[in-house]
């Protein structure tokens, strides 16, 4: 048979990356000559190149805004929105925290409010430590930012703004395992693969793993995980086999890479088909 | 008297002591940081981490996209840095009238040398990317970076020219030579070492650049090498600062092997300018 | 026999902008003759000798007036090709100044850059230059080896089989020993009683027992003056001028 | 009648070409099309610098347009991206870059000066030629090494026993990173500076009985002082300039803090952070690190432009 | 009158790395007389006046064999203090070679570094030693100018000037006057001249008309070796030597 040409290009969460990098990574085994191209920008980042039809797939770990849709709308480009797995955001303390063990949702959004009057562990819970409070979370052009603040603090996007804000969550982590005082919240794969030098939280006593977040028993943190397509690029026969390529891995690669998978991937395989033809 | 001649002599046994402290930290950091580098890098460190493109795995992760990528975005940058750098110096010490206008470019050129390296990387988005339309190519970072290293290029091969004994352009002259037979038979070859010397240093800079390539966009998991001068790329550095930011821990072992590369093509580059200058330098 | 004059210097003044380092220079220049000029440091010889073949011209500010013939013909007209001008009046400097090429390349680099490609004749040129420069047998096994590895009379002679190559009418020689032993120098004077059967030579030298020795004319400068110039005996025994006297039993210099 | 009488005649090449040239040249084989290929290539880093600028004052306009100059340069909150309550006062990120470049500084000027005296005045050739390609190494080390180096080995083997209650990401290592990046060029550029001293002073100040250290300090240094000092300054701008290392190491906090222990934020770190995230093109976000980044680039420019100047004065013209 | 000998060389033999640059020298040289040394290029005279100040110690792999008295005592013991050796040693360079500083700096930084702070006693110094170089009157408007201001003549003055203000007892001269007009030559001359009513003088020079008219002895200087050294008129008038009077009357050099 022909061997399969082309490229691929993708952008966009850093949540999703580790699922899209395995899967460009597995397919280019299968299909050398596709060139699949993963890029790390936010979700935010990459609807941006997105919608001005930089690239044929955005990976998001939020949906899509009107505001974003109508860009691309204006630009001419037709989508179509696909789940691939479930994350649950995880608030994480440092491992010698012994007093943090859960927080409630109101709790969190007492911390992370706009304007917020928190400043110590005591302004909490008054039995805590009265030491100063340091914060870390996504940058705000994150998905994980965006889905944070929307369940939280009630509006997509309001957050105090005095923390240490990255998109890389690694630099997250860091800093939360190097300060006793330290709070923060990334994707569940980064807490997973850090457990030792991290601690989670529970939230309203539920604590996140693979099977709380699968049994949408991890609320309101528990979120779907996105991947956009742009339909022309569908046609592509690349980008189709790519697609459905990941659909029918997801199931296996998904819980690798931290994440909770659908139950089943069949209806997101026939949506692939019916867009390719 | 004897009194100030014991303090004369004291004041420069304790300099010469601060001053070798000060040069031994240099010295001690770098071993430190070669340690560093090594300890850690050797330990994921084979082969195949030369011939496998980056993996989700940590140990079947591999730095060919980017070993690929530096090697492209720098064989461009190469001739592009070298001819207009060296045109450049000609013009301005063998061409040039001593007037304002020259001072003006001149300052103009030692100005942009300290402009940081990333407002390069706004400039390269800026024009490269966007408004010419080459997308995030090897193209554009290579003019991107050899936007960014001309001026000491320039600087460099200015002084190389500089060092060019007058005796010889007059020699040339005598002989009937003209001005640019001057230039491109003598001139220029008595200076190509130097020349070549500043070039490599200049490279081994832009091999370790790594923000005004994220500028431009060039943060991307590939599983190719790039096949022209219109595709995408990533190049060492960036792979090594995406592995750092990777869920996985050994990352971190396998971000220090891509350093521990970098550092070990740094060294072959300077080896090789150090032993131009000294099999040049000889009069 | 009348003799030739090869060069007519008329009364020249050069000027390094405001400074004037030359003042009514009129002199003459016969040919298959040694000229020497000498005179104390900075009395102008460097500068007159460069006004020869336009040198000065890399100069900037520098001014001439007056004229020089060469053959009849002025060259400081609009007109005249200073590329052909140098071609014709060659020039050895003080300093041995070989590119840092092959010996063979040093030589052949004038016959190059003067059109001259093909190989062969180039190799005869290279030779016949390098033997005329006596240096032949010195270098004949090592052509292609670097000209930085001769020693530093080699290196001169090179420097003289370069000029050769072009073959030029004149040859200007700004102190040619002054940086060499007494050896090199001797091969060098040598060099010089033999080239003057072919050319016209004018030799600047700080050396008034080298002007005695090699050379038919003397002209002794002062402070930008000609003081004298004369048959090279008559300056050495019986000068004219009370100042050249001075000079030439060393009471000052 | 003499052509050098009138060798100074204008004419509009002259403003570009040295009028010597037309004298070097044969009337058969002029090169006149070389003349003008030189004179393009030179004009690429005049480009390069109006593209800069070009780029920098149209993207930054949008963003003045929405923020007043004074409050962006005088507002001591820094907070473009989280809602609600937006602040772009600028203070927090140049006081950041002030302190790496700071930092960098106290540790790279002394230490790099005196290694460069070591180098010329104290230690034997042989020693200095093979220091020098080992300094070269150290400047080639690529800044992200050099930013991991400071997160991973400064901070917690260096720094932490000293100081027990700094933090992961701190300005203190940031700038010790910085000042090891810059260190090599002080010391190269110084000690070409004071080699470039003519052999003779170097001698005349030995022949009066000085000791080494009073050759170097009141010899030496202020014979090649223009030359020190230009090293400083390309130094000092490169600090300025440095990104990967504060990005890594120094945190993404933007804060006025005189506190070397805490987390910061610089004009650079900024810029990249926004630019990893690549927020939308056309958003004030975006124009937001073009403000930056003029900003950034003006600071620059007018240190090596002041620098210039006074350079200038102290520049000595040996024989 | 029986001589004092302040400077008795004994012996030497000079290497640089595994060239031998001196061999076997041995001469005396008297007080308050001026020394000349002449010699063709490359001979060895600036390496031997180099090694009575150590001069030769700041260059790597020199070696020095025998011994040098200065004042009876040896200048290579272990234990000597060079720093001390040059101060009473003083040298005067062939390039004129001020500081980039101002003139009066210039001379008061051998007095400064020798420990004198008060600012009276330093200007006195320095006007003194000025005017011991015959430099005071052409300057004494404008002691704070750069000294990179003066003409060749002046700025050699000025290190003549700088030499003296240390109050040396012997002043070393290598070929001072060779980048010098031939006025400026003269008063240099005129000054070493009285000069040596206070202090012992050794001159190298290239001159040897220079050499007869300002020194007492002269030594000549051959490939390494000392061929000759007496009262400078034997010398010029009947040299015991061929070489030497090979060299004097100019059949080499
Ligand atoms: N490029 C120049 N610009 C200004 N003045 C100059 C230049 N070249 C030479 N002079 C001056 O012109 C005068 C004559 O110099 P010239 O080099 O011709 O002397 P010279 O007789 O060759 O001396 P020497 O024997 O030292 O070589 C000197 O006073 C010198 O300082
Ligand atoms: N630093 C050095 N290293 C090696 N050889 C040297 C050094 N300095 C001088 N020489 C050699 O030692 C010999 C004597 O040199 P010296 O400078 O003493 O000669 P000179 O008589 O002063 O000559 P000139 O009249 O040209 O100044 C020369 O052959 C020279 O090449
Ligand atoms: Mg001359
Ligand atoms: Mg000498
Ligand atoms: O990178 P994000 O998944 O937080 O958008």
């Amino acid at each position: 048979a022909e061997e399969l040409e082309g490229t691929v290009k993708i952008d966009g969460s850093s949540t999703v990356y580790p699922v899209t990098q395995a899967m460009a990574e597995e397919f280019s085994y299968v299909n050398p000559r596709v060139r699949v191209t993963v890029g790390v920008s936010g979700s935010g980042g990459g609807f941006a190149k997105f919608n001005i039809g930089e690239t044929d797939l955005s990976n998001a770990s939020r949906e899509i805004k009107e505001s974003e849709a109508e860009i691309a709308a204006e630009n001419g480009i037709e989508f179509t929105q696909f789940i691939v797995g479930y994350d649950g955001i995880t608030v994480a303390v440092n491992p010698e925290n012994d007093w943090a063990n859960d927080l409630t949702v109101e709790e969190l959004k007492m911390i992370w409010e706009p304007n917020s009057s928190v400043e110590t562990w005591s302004d909490v819970r008054a039995e805590w430590p009265d030491e100063e409070i340091d914060l870390y979370g996504p940058g705000a052009d994150s998905g994980t930012f965006d889905y944070f603040t929307e369940e939280i603090n009630g509006k997509s996007g309001a957050s105090r703004s005095d923390f240490t804000a990255s998109e890389d969550d690694n630099v997250l982590v860091r800093g939360i395992s190097g300060n006793k005082y330290a709070l923060g919240y990334f994707g569940y794969a980064y807490y997973a693969e850090n457990s030792d030098s991290l601690k989670a939280v529970a939230v309203n006593g539920v604590l996140p793993s693979p099977e709380t977040i699968a049994a949408q028993e991890y609320t309101p943190l528990a979120r779907p995980l996105f991947v956009y397509a742009k339909n022309s690029a569908v046609q592509r026969p690349e980008v189709e086999a790519f697609l459905k390529f990941y659909f029918e891995n997801a199931q296996e690669i998904v819980p690798q890479v931290g994440y909770a998978p659908l139950p089943s991937y069949d209806e997101v395989l026939a949506k692939v088909e019916e867009l390719a033809n | 008297m004897a009194d100030l001649k014991k303090k004369r002599m004291r004041t420069d046994k304790i300099f010469k002591y601060v001053f070798l402290v000060f040069i031994s930290l240099g010295l001690i950091v770098l071993a430190a940081l070669i340690y560093d580098i090594v300890s850690k890098g050797t330990i994921m460190l084979d082969w195949e981490f030369f011939t496998r493109f980056d993996s989700r795995f940590p140990e079947k992760a591999g730095i060919k996209a980017g070993l690929y990528g530096t090697i492209y975005v720098i064989g461009l940058m190469i001739p592009i840095t070298f001819f207009v750098g060296t045109a450049t110096a000609i013009y301005l010490e063998e061409y040039a009238p001593k007037n304002k206008l020259t001072d003006l470019i001149k300052l103009n050129i030692a100005n942009l040398a300290g402009i940081p390296s990333i407002i390069y990387g706004m400039l390269g988005l800026g024009v490269f990317v966007r408004y010419l339309n080459m997308g995030r190519s090897v193209l554009a970072g290579a003019l991107t970076l050899s936007l960014l290293v001309l001026p000491v290029v320039i600087v460099s091969a200015q002084e190389a020219l500089k060092g060019v004994p007058d005796s010889l352009r007059n020699a040339s002259y005598a002989l009937g030579a003209n001005h640019w037979h001057t230039v491109y038979k003598v001139v220029l070859p008595s200076a190509l070492p130097s020349i070549i010397t500043g070039l490599i240093l200049a490279v081994s800079r832009a091999i370790g650049e790594t923000a005004p390539l994220i500028m431009m966009g060039a943060l991307t998991f590939v599983m190719f090498t790039p096949q022209g001068i219109m595709d995408s790329f990533t190049v060492m550095p960036i792979q090594i600062f995406n592995w750092t930011s990777l869920p996985k821990v050994e990352y971190e072992l396998v971000a220090a092997s891509g350093s521990l590369l970098l550092l070990i093509l740094l060294f072959i580059l300077n080896g090789l300018a150090t032993f131009i200058r000294y099999k040049y330098s000889r009069k | 026999m009348s003799k030739q004059k090869v060069l007519e210097i008329k009364d020249i003044d050069f000027f390094y902008d405001d400074f004037q380092a030359l003042e009514n220079i009129t002199m003459d220049v016969e040919k298959n003759k040694v000229t020497a000029l000498i005179g104390p440091s900075g009395c102008g010889k460097s500068t007159f000798l460069r006004t020869i073949n336009r040198m000065n011209d890399l100069i900037e500010g520098a001014r001439l007036e007056g004229d020089i013939l060469f053959d009849g013909e002025s060259i400081y007209q609009e007109n005249v090709d200073v590329v052909n001008l140098r071609k014709r009046i060659g020039m050895v400097f003080q300093q041995p100044n070989p590119f840092p090429k092959s010996i063979f390349e040093n030589v052949a680099y004038g016959p190059k850059i003067h059109g001259i490609t093909d190989k062969a004749k180039l190799e005869e040129i290279v030779v016949e230059s390098l033997k005329g420069a006596a240096l032949y047998d010195e270098v004949k096994d090592r052509l292609d080896k670097s000209a930085l590895s001769l020693s530093g009379g080699q290196q001169q002679r090179l420097c003289i089989a370069r000029a050769l190559a072009v073959k030029p009418e004149v040859l200007l020689m700004d102190e040619p020993a002054s940086a060499l032993d007494p050896v090199a120098t001797a091969k060098i004077e040598d060099l010089i009683e033999e080239l003057k059967n072919n050319y016209s030579i004018v030799i600047v030298t700080h050396s008034m027992q080298q002007a005695a020795r090699v050379s038919d004319m003397t002209g002794f400068f002062l402070m930008g003056e000609l003081v004298e110039y004369d048959k090279t005996d008559k300056i050495f025994e019986n000068p004219s001028d009370q100042r050249t006297e001075d000079y030439i039993t060393g009471r000052f210099g | 009648m003499s052509d050098l009488k009138n060798k100074n005649k204008k004419s509009w090449t002259s403003l570009f070409f040295d009028p010597k040239i037309r004298y070097m040249n044969s009337k058969k084989n002029k090169n006149g099309l070389v003349n003008y290929i030189l004179l393009l290539t030179t004009l690429v880093s005049v480009i390069t610098t109006v593209g800069i600028i070009l780029i920098l004052f149209t993207d930054s306009f949008h963003f003045f347009e929405q923020v007043p100059v004074l409050d962006f340069l005088t507002g001591i909150k820094w907070n473009p991206l989280i809602e609600p309550d937006l602040s772009y006062g600028v203070l927090p990120l140049v006081a950041g870059t002030m302190m790496i470049t700071l930092g960098a500084a106290v540790i790279a000027i002394p230490v790099g000066l005196g290694s460069a005296i070591y180098l010329t005045e104290y230690a034997s050739t042989r020693f200095s030629k093979i220091i020098k390609p080992i300094m070269e190494i150290l400047a080639g080390v690529p800044t992200v090494v050099y930013g991991y180096f400071a997160l991973t080995f400064i901070t917690p083997n260096v720094l932490k026993p000293i100081f027990p209650n700094i933090q992961t990401f701190n300005a203190l290592s940031a700038s010790i990173a910085v000042g090891i990046m810059i260190l090599p060029m002080v010391i190269s550029l110084s000690e070409d500076a004071l080699n470039a001293v003519p052999e003779s002073i170097r001698q005349g100040a030995y022949a009066m009985g000085s000791t080494r250290f009073e050759v170097a300090s009141k010899v030496m240094v202020p014979s090649a002082l223009s030359g020190i000092l230009s090293s400083f300054i390309l130094a000092i701008s490169r600090a300025i300039g440095e990104t990967m290392i504060v990005a890594v190491a120094a945190g993404m906090r933007p804060q006025l803090t005189s506190s070397f222990l805490k987390p910061i934020q610089t004009m650079t770190g900024f810029i990249v952070q926004i630019s990893l995230g690549d927020t939308p093109v056309g958003s004030l976000q975006y124009y937001t690190i073009f403000a930056v980044g003029l900003l950034l680039f003006l600071m620059t420019l007018s240190l090596n432009i002041i620098s210039h100047l006074i350079l200038k004065k102290y520049r000595e013209v040996y024989q």
